[in-house]
C-alpha cells in the first residue's frame, strides 16, 4: 500500500493539473469501483467465476494506474468529448432495449 | 403519386447537398429549397395547416436567422 | 373533480414573466414585482386543492365505432393531476427560487429579463410536474431548456456561452429523441394521455415499436436529469450560472429527473431492462460525478459536480422500481434539493465578495467569515448524510431499497459515492476556510467580512431549519412520500 | 398499395433526416452547420409524426361550415371515417415553433462566441476545455 502511495503521488506530481491527494483518493475510489461495478454487470454468472474476474479486474485497474487523469481529461467540457460519450450511449441504449440485454 | 417519391428524394439531396457547401450561403440558399419541399410533402400528406406553417418557417424565417448569422459572422467555413 | 386552482400554477408564473419582460429597466419595479410575484407562486399550490384539471370539453368518449377498440377512459383534453407529490414538489421549486429571486433583487442592479427567465423556467417545471399527459410534458421540457439557457447566457461571459451552446444543441438532441418516442407511442396506441397509455400498454411491452419508444423516451430523460453522457453538459450548466442561480437549477434538475422517471415507471415500470439501463447510466454519474468533484481546482465546479452526483443517486433509487426504491429516490431528491441550495447559497456570497471562487485565490477564511463557514459546514454534512440532518434519513432509506430489492453491490457503491461526495465538499471546506494561502500576496488578499446580506441570511436560515427539521422528523413526510409512491408502483 | 407505400418511404425519408442531423451535430466542425444539424433532427421528428396521421386514401381533415351544420344526419360521420388523424399535425405546429425558437437562440449564442473567439470552428473554440 505504501509503495502505491508512493508510486501513485510520484506519477501524480509529474503529470497533473491535479492536486495530489484528492488525485489519490479518486484513485482509490476507482479501484473500488471498478470491480464492484463489474460484479454488477455480470450478477447472472455463479460465485466463483464473478470473484476469479473481480480479481483480474481489480489488478487491471491497479496496473494501469494513475486512471484519474485520464477520467478527468474524458469528462471534460469539450464539446467533442461530450459529443463522443453521447453517441456510444445512444447507440448502446437502442441496443439494450430491442436486443435485450444479454 | 410521383410527386411524393420526387419531393422525398429533393429533400435528402438538397439536405446532404447543403452539409456539403463550404459557402454558407449557398448552404441557406439550399435548406431553404429543403424547408419548402419539406411544406409540399405535408401538403401531399394531407397536413395543410402544418404545411402553411412549415413553409413560412422553412423556406422563409428559419434562412433569414441563418443569413443574419451568416452576415455577422464569416461567410466561408475555414 | 374538476379543481380550479391548477392551471394558475403554471399561467401566473408565465404572465409574472411577460410583466417583468416589460418592466425591464425600472429597477425598483422589478424588485417590488418579483418579490410579490414570488409570494403569490408559494401561495397557489398550499391554497389549491388537491384534483385534476382538464383542459378541453370532452372528459370522456365511448368506443371507436370502426374499428371496435375498447380503452377504459379516454381524456380527450390535456389534464393536470394535483396531488400531495405535486404539491411538495412545487413548493420546494418555488421556495428555492424565491431565495434566486430575492438575492438578486438584492443586488445593485435588478434585471427584468433576468428574472423573466426565472418565471418561465418555474412554470415550465411546475407544468412538468403536473402534467398527465406526455406531449404537454415535452413541450415545457423543451421550454425549460431554452428557459435555463437563457438564463445562463445573462451571465455574459463566453464560457457561459460555451455552456449554454452544448446545452442547447444536446437539448435539441434529446428533445427530438423523446418526441419520437411520444410519435411511436402515438402511433401504436392512439393516445397521448399517461393513465390511458398506460391501461392501454397492459401485454405490449415485447412490441418493438415500443421497445424503440422506451429507448427513445429514456436517452430524453438522460439529458434532462443530467446523467451519464450528459453529466458534464449539465454540470458545465451549473457551474458557469451565478451560484444562487445554480441552486435553482440543480433544483429543477431533480424535480423533472423525478417526474420523469415517474411517468417511465408508470408506462414501462414492468420492464427490467428499462431498469437496468437506469441503474447502470445512474450508478456510473454517480461514481464519476464523485471523482470529477473531487480533482477540481474551482468551488464553483466542484459543487456542480457535487450536485450531478447526487442527481445520480436519486435516479438510481428510482431505477429500482420498487416501492421502497421510488419513495426513497423522492424523498432523497427533495432533501437534496434543499442542501445542495444552502451550498450554493454560501458559495454565492463566496462569489459575491470574492469574485472567485477558484481555492487558488481563496484561503484562510475562517477567521473572517465564522458565520458563513458554520452554515457550509452545515450544508456539506447534510449532503453527506451525516445524522441529525435530512439527507441522512433518505440516503439510509435508499441503501436500504438497494439491499432489500437484491442488488447489495448497488448498497455498498452507493455508500462509496455518499463518501466521495463528502470527501470533495469538505476537501472545497478545507482549501477555502481553513488552509492559510501563502502564495495571495497582502494585495490579492480578499476582502471579506462577516456581514451576510439580509435576504441571503434569511435565505440560509431557513434552509438549515428545513434540513435539521426533517432530519429529526422524517416520518410525517415521508410516509406520505411513500403512500403516493405506493401508488405510482402499485400498477404493476 | 402505393398510398403504403408513400407511408413507408416517409418514414425512411424522416429517419434518413434524423440521420443526416445527428452526423452534422457529432462530426460537422462548423457551429452553423451543427446548427442546421439540429434543426434537421427537429424536421425528422415532425416528418414521422405527420406520415402518422396520414392515413393513405384519405381526405384532408379540415371540416366545411356546410358539413358541420348537417353534423347529426350520417355525413359528419362519413367524414370522420374518412379524414387522416389530426391529433399529430397538432403536435408538429407546436414542435416547428419550438424548434424555430431553439434555433434562434442557438445563432444568437453563434454570433456571441464568434465576436469572442473570432472563429465558428468548434474545435477552435473549446480548445481551452481540452487541457
Amino acid at each position: 500500500m505504501d509503495k502505491l502511495y508512493d508510486f501513485l503521488s510520484e506519477k501524480l506530481k509529474s503529470l497533473g493539473p491535479v492536486h495530489v491527494g484528492s488525485g489519490i483518493s479518486a484513485e482509490y475510489m476507482l479501484l473500488a469501483f471498478f470491480p464492484l461495478a463489474f460484479v454488477a454487470l455480470v450478477r447472472g454468472l455463479e460465485n466463483v467465476t464473478v470473484s476469479v474476474l473481480a480479481i483480474l479486474v481489480t489488478a487491471m485497474v491497479a496496473f494501469s494506474a494513475p486512471l484519474v487523469l485520464k477520467v478527468a481529461r474524458e469528462n471534460s467540457d469539450h464539446y467533442n468529448v461530450a459529443s463522443f460519450y453521447i453517441a456510444i450511449a445512444m447507440g448502446l441504449i437502442l441496443m439494450i432495449m430491442i436486443g435485450g440485454l444479454y | 403519386m410521383i410527386i411524393e417519391f420526387v419531393l422525398m428524394a429533393v429533400i435528402i439531396i438538397t439536405t446532404i447537398l447543403a452539409l456539403m457547401q463550404r459557402d454558407l450561403m449557398k448552404m441557406v440558399v439550399i435548406i431553404g429549397i429543403e424547408g419548402l419541399g419539406l411544406a409540399f410533402l405535408y401538403q401531399r400528406l394531407l397536413a395543410a395547416d402544418v404545411a402553411i406553417t412549415q413553409a413560412i418557417l422553412g423556406s422563409a424565417l428559419i434562412p433569414g436567422l441563418i443569413i443574419i448569422t451568416v452576415l455577422k459572422t464569416r461567410r466561408m467555413q475555414e | 373533480m374538476n379543481s380550479e386552482l391548477i392551471p394558475l400554477m403554471v399561467v401566473f408564473p408565465l404572465i409574472s414573466a411577460i410583466i417583468l419582460n416589460v418592466l425591464h429597466g425600472k429597477d425598483k419595479a422589478v424588485r417590488y414585482y418579483g418579490t410579490l410575484a414570488m409570494l403569490v407562486i408559494i401561495a397557489i399550490p398550499l391554497l389549491t386543492v388537491y384534483g385534476n384539471h382538464l383542459f378541453g370539453a370532452h372528459s370522456e368518449i365511448s368506443t371507436s365505432p370502426q374499428t371496435g377498440i375498447q380503452i377504459p377512459v379516454i381524456d380527450l383534453a390535456i389534464e393536470y393531476t394535483f396531488s400531495f407529490l405535486q404539491r411538495v414538489l412545487v413548493i420546494i421549486l418555488a421556495v428555492i427560487a424565491t431565495f434566486a429571486v430575492l438575492i438578486h433583487s438584492g443586488e445593485k442592479k435588478a434585471s427584468g429579463s433576468y428574472l423573466s427567465m426565472i418565471m418561465l423556467s418555474i412554470a415550465a417545471v411546475s407544468a412538468v410536474v403536473m402534467a398527465n399527459d406526455i406531449f404537454n410534458m415535452f413541450v415545457f421540457l423543451e421550454i425549460a431548456a431554452i428557459s435555463q439557457a437563457a438564463i445562463i447566457i445573462t451571465m455574459g461571459r463566453p464560457d457561459a456561452y460555451k455552456a449554454a451552446f452544448k446545452y442547447l444543441m444536446y437539448g435539441g438532441v434529446a428533445g427530438a429523441s423523446i418526441l419520437i418516442g411520444i410519435a411511436l407511442l402515438l402511433g401504436t396506441f392512439g393516445v397521448l394521455n399517461i393513465t390511458d397509455l398506460h391501461n392501454a400498454m397492459a401485454g405490449q411491452m415485447s412490441n418493438p415499436i415500443v421497445l424503440t419508444a422506451i429507448g427513445l423516451l429514456l436517452i430524453g430523460w438522460l439529458f434532462e436529469s443530467g446523467l451519464f453522457p450528459f453529466h458534464t453538459i449539465k454540470s458545465n450548466l451549473y457551474s458557469s450560472a451565478k451560484p444562487d442561480v445554480g441552486a435553482l437549477l440543480q433544483t429543477e434538475t431533480k424535480i423533472v429527473l423525478i417526474a420523469i422517471s415517474i411517468v417511465l415507471i408508470r408506462l414501462f415500470g414492468g420492464f427490467s431492462n428499462m431498469s437496468a439501463v437506469m441503474l447502470g447510466l445512474s450508478l456510473i454519474t454517480l461514481v464519476f460525478g464523485g471523482i470529477m468533484a473531487l480533482v477540481q481546482k474551482d468551488f464553483r465546479r466542484l459543487v456542480a459536480f457535487a450536485a450531478v452526483s447526487q442527481a445520480g443517486l436519486v435516479g438510481l433509487s428510482m431505477g429500482l422500481g420498487t416501492e421502497a426504491g421510488v419513495s426513497a429516490g423522492i424523498f432523497h431528491a427533495v432533501n437534496d434539493a434543499l442542501a445542495m441550495s444552502l451550498i450554493f447559497i454560501t458559495i454565492y456570497v463566496l462569489y459575491d465578495r470574492a469574485k472567485t471562487t477558484e481555492f487558488s485565490k481563496l484561503g484562510g477564511l475562517l477567521t473572517k467569515a465564522p458565520t458563513l463557514a458554520f452554515l457550509q459546514i452545515i450544508g456539506i454534512l447534510a449532503v453527506s448524510g451525516i445524522p441529525p440532518f435530512n439527507a441522512y434519513q433518505s440516503e439510509y432509506r435508499i441503501i436500504d431499497a438497494a439491499f432489500s430489492s437484491g442488488y447489495p453491490e448497488l448498497g455498498v457503491i452507493v455508500i462509496l459515492g455518499t463518501i466521495l461526495t463528502f470527501v470533495a465538499l469538505m476537501k472545497g471546506f478545507y482549501l477555502t476556510f481553513l488552509k492559510e494561502n501563502v502564495t495571495i500576496t497582502a494585495k490579492d488578499r480578499i476582502f471579506m467580512t462577516n456581514k451576510i446580506p439580509r435576504a441571503t441570511m434569511l435565505a440560509l436560515v431557513i434552509l438549515v431549519i428545513v434540513c435539521i427539521g426533517i432530519g429529526v422528523y422524517p416520518s410525517p413526510f415521508y410516509d406520505r412520500i411513500s403512500d403516493a409512491a405506493m401508488l405510482i408502483v402499485g400498477g404493476w | 398499395m402505393s398510398g403504403d407505400a408513400v407511408q413507408l418511404w416517409s418514414f425512411v425519408t424522416a429517419g434518413l433526416l434524423v440521420v443526416i442531423g445527428l452526423y452534422a451535430i457529432i462530426f460537422m466542425d462548423n457551429m452553423i452547420k451543427k446548427i442546421v444539424g439540429a434543426m434537421l433532427i427537429g424536421d425528422g421528428a415532425n416528418l414521422i409524426l405527420i406520415t402518422e396521421g396520414f392515413k393513405p386514401g384519405s381526405i384532408v381533415p379540415i371540416i366545411s361550415e356546410k358539413l358541420f351544420n348537417e353534423g347529426t344526419n350520417g355525413l359528419f360521420q362519413s367524414f370522420a371515417d374518412q379524414a387522416s388523424n389530426s391529433l399529430p399535425y397538432a403536435l408538429v405546429l407546436t414542435n416547428i415553433v419550438i424548434g424555430a425558437s431553439t434555433l434562434a437562440v442557438l445563432l444568437g449564442i453563434a454570433i456571441k462566441l464568434y465576436q469572442r473567439y473570432n472563429s465558428l470552428s468548434v474545435n477552435e473554440i473549446f480548445k481551452e476545455e481540452s487541457q
